[in-house]
């Protein structure tokens, strides 16, 4: 990547903010400052009205009714389908599965792929980077068949342990569960590489890729992993919406995750054979206006272009960086650089917990996260019960985040720290 | 609607052609629709590279049934190179209507059986993957 | 119930005409008519409008965030529950589960409660008129670890054979799984009896009420089940929302079923500490908008009333029976009469297939359903492929009904039958 | 902001009372809040019916700590049955500021310590069922 934008950015973000209504609220008088995007993204005007004209317009069940409004409801849902395999270059809509989050997606893989294929003393490798979703159905598993779950540590500035992570590898592994981007700390994960030498190991590969799709271009086939999984709520899209690639020759060995309506072809009393890929795994009637939602959102990324998106996100955390290292008392956790990293910034100000620091911002209107971030791996590692995290999307701007350093100054006054 | 359901379509339906058994069948194939319960059997007699007779079997809704009487009539007595050449778009094209998206599986049940009975294909060209 | 109003109703159905946009809408130009309720339901401005100010004025993850946004969300998403738990009369939120839809419901106790519970040799006792939802995740769970599987038939006039229920209950069972309301033929079975029923034979009783809270006041204390799922688009909140409910004392000794954040309380690399009920079995980011929706439809239901919608469906089947029974040539299947069932009527036109006919109905702007409506063991019974199902709602008019009759004529006489 | 961080609030936080051990304990309680990190250890010497002294320690957010120390000062030399009665309304009216839902349970941790040190409960009246 080696992004040479800092200071200036290819976005024009005053047009991108006249699509998100929110942006114009006021919170104790003052206009909001959002950043909290990696817990979920706001939504555009233009993904708000593609679920309303569902509703109003042509809403019915899906795959089912052999009338137009369910013909164009099941058209809409289908094409929705089609943009997210193409936004993420999957070779076949087969392979995408819309599930509700990246956690659904996990679980599916664990549920459906894993109690088939993890065995007593096998490894299972991941990280201390992931997000509890991908870390606790893995470490279920592990339980529930005797597996051994293995967690690769991080270096002081929050980078993956790579030396650590081959030697594992080396000794055999089953499957390695790794998140491309950390939600805790920004860090990004060289997957591509780490993928091939896990394959080379024999292992298969999950990507929890929630905190990726959203912010950078992501690839399947260029990435080479078996399956990744990542949550539309995270990437303008409602929540409810969210997607598993996996490979076609995997999903079609493997046994169905929930089971009901739509993702049979024949039921007898004594037995029932599945429906084609990718319904197959969508038991139940879809969040199929979540999904429409979804496509919509993708188009609108599509539009703005995701490189100048993370151009951007990394202009705003040089930005942000440099002003927080400038005050003292703030440590900032993870890599102090703008190199494979996304839009996340985590910190503390000493003598000020975390959830007052949030709190106190919040009375100036900026909305930051403070906690464990689901990360409580993590933060033990770091050393901290929790930490506050800014996280950047498309559009913020750098008044937003002198906004965010007025509040630290603030928050740093009130605690006469 | 009067479209969809014209006179060449229903005549198929009511007085499907190529109807029944078929003695001396080569070849043979059932294959059946589970989302409308509709259920086709199509038996060839193949001699020398060439569809000698044709007959089907079968019972669902006005299109999968016509669809299939028609397809009997297209194939009787071509080479089984030009049988395979027939794809969806040519079976569609052939009911003369326009195929609503839920109703096409209908349609193509009689060449997906086709497919099975000459070559033990179970999906036709492009249709393998989406 | 014994209603007596037939011809009559006390719904001001023009009045909740005007709050669902969609129902101006036209298929080939023509008012369309929408009679496919009991796949999904339409949604009135009220719904649309409560998801609408979540994404405009406060739209941010949920549980998470200590600022604004986020405990406005929250709140609105909890006080989504408590009209859940109200609505079903729950003794308490925390026995409510916010899922996608009925089907995972279910999947969430066999997975959850079925795996720990149903061993081999055990019977689980169902009906051949549930949904494949409540039908094909036993049929698995038995064959996974060994258990038996009995299926309770239907009398020609598809009501349950209460003789056979009976007769297999005192065999004994481990889990009884029946629906409230049938969605193929509009049955509804008498579960409060049946529930003591079951549990006199000491079996816990899952009732799969998808077709029954959209339509009929349900009180989950007066029913005495243990479990209780069903879905929020048939109900006018959007898709992506639904609930279990279960007893409390069931759901503290369960495992949970779906592993990842806002589930536990404290993970270390060795070991997970589970979240408190509800949020034990809520991984991942909910749909909160889908399930603020469907509190919304909740206080929109709950206006209207319950049991005028009932009613009112009640007058819409006597109306639409007495018209099909006198066209020649038109079967419907199921009840004859109008006690004990919702507003599903099924039938066929002798000679044309069920595609065909809504086929041709669609072209008239009139919506049905065809097809084995998720129900092939019913469907097997019955002795057809598929049927033809007029599923009605509080929206629905007596005029609607006339235009589905003349559909009816219109496709005898292209068909010519 | 000034209201909820206001001078009352935070020189409890930072001179917190009664923090440190208590020798001769008779009963004492830890708990925390995973979700912020909070800890808190409460330590009572309870004799004849009254809380003749109380400690705490822990580390956490500013509201659960000072929340903490007011409690102690409100519950030295009352009366076991004065000690029960204390309900969250009242831990959090002595805060003497506007507590927001997401910090109900930072305020509240010092309460459900004290609750579990004096009787082993772990949740306050009202609070065990939502
Ligand atoms: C009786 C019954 N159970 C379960 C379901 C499944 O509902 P969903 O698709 O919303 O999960 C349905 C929906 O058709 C139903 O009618
Ligand atoms: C890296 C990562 N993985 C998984 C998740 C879980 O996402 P969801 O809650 O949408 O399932 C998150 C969300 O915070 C995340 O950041």
């Amino acid at each position: 990547m080696a992004v040479t934008v800092r200071t200036a950015t290819t976005l024009d973000v005053a047009r991108i903010r006249a699509d998100f209504p929110i942006l114009e609220q006021r919170v104790n008088g003052k206009r909001v400052v959002y950043l909290d995007n990696a817990a979920t993204s706001q939504k555009p005007r233009q993904v708000l009205e593609a679920m309303q004209r569902v509703f109003e317009e042509h809403n019915a069940n899906i795959h089912r009714g052999v009338y137009e409004f369910s013909e164009r409801t099941t058209a809409a849902f289908e094409e929705a389908r089609a943009k997210v395999a193409r936004f993420i270059n999957a070779p076949s809509e087969r392979e995408v599965i819309f599930v509700r989050n990246a956690t659904e997606g996990v679980n599916l893989v664990a549920y459906a792929w894993g109690r088939d294929n993890i065995r007593r003393g096998d490894r299972i490798v991941t990280t201390v980077l992931e997000h509890h979703s991908d870390f606790v159905p893995w470490q279920q598993l592990a339980k529930d068949v005797g597996a051994e779950l293995v967690v690769i540590d991080v270096d002081d500035d929050g980078r993956l342990r790579r030396d650590q992570l081959s030697a594992e590898l080396r000794k055999g592994a089953k499957l390695l569960a790794i998140t491309q981007a950390s939600n805790g700390l920004g860090t990004v994960n060289p997957v591509r590489e780490i993928a091939a030498e896990a394959h080379a190991a024999g292992a298969t590969v999950l990507v929890d890729a929630a905190q990726a799709v959203p912010h950078t271009p992501v690839d399947v086939q260029d990435l080479a992993a078996d399956f990744l999984v990542f949550s539309g709520h995270k990437m303008l899209a409602p929540p409810g919406s969210g997607a598993v690639w996996g490979r076609e020759a995997l999903l079609e060995r493997m046994r169905p995750f929930l089971y009901g309506g739509d993702m049979i072809s024949r039921v007898t009393v004594t037995k029932t054979e599945w429906n084609e890929l990718p319904w197959k795994f969508e038991a139940g009637t879809s969040s199929y206006v979540d999904a429409i939602g979804l496509g919509a959102a993708i188009d609108y990324l599509c539009a703005v272009g995701l490189r100048a998106i993370h151009d951007h996100e990394l202009m705003l955390v040089a930005q942000l960086l440099s002003r927080l290292e400038a005050i003292p008392g703030v440590t900032v956790y993870g890599p102090r650089t703008v190199e494979d990293r996304v839009g996340v910034v985590s910190f503390n100000i000493e003598g000020i917990h975390p959830h007052d620091a949030a709190t106190i911002f919040d009375r100036e209107g900026v909305c930051v996260r403070a906690g464990h971030h689901c990360n409580h791996p993590l933060m033990t590692r770091l050393g901290v019960p929790a930490t506050t995290r800014a996280s950047m999307y498309l559009y913020n701007t750098v008044d937003e985040l002198d906004r965010l350093v007025d509040a630290v100054h603030k928050a740093k006054k009130v605690f006469g720290v | 609607m009067d479209d969809m359901y014209r006179d060449y379509i229903l005549d198929h339906y009511k007085n499907p052609r190529n109807f029944g058994e078929l003695e001396g069948a080569t070849h043979s194939y059932h294959d059946s629709n589970p989302l409308c319960g509709d259920e086709l059997t199509m038996s060839l007699r193949i001699g020398n590279g060439h569809v000698d007779d044709v007959r089907f079997q079968g019972k669902g809704c006005a299109i999968s049934q016509a669809s299939a009487s028609i397809l009997t009539e297209e194939i009787k007595g071509k080479t089984l190179d030009e049988v395979k050449a027939i794809d969806r778009d040519q079976v569609l094209a052939n009911l003369g209507i326009p195929i609503s998206p839920a109703r096409v599986k209908c349609a193509l049940l009689s060449l997906k059986t086709l497919k099975g009975a000459a070559w033990g294909l179970t999906a036709w060209p492009g249709e393998e993957k989406k």
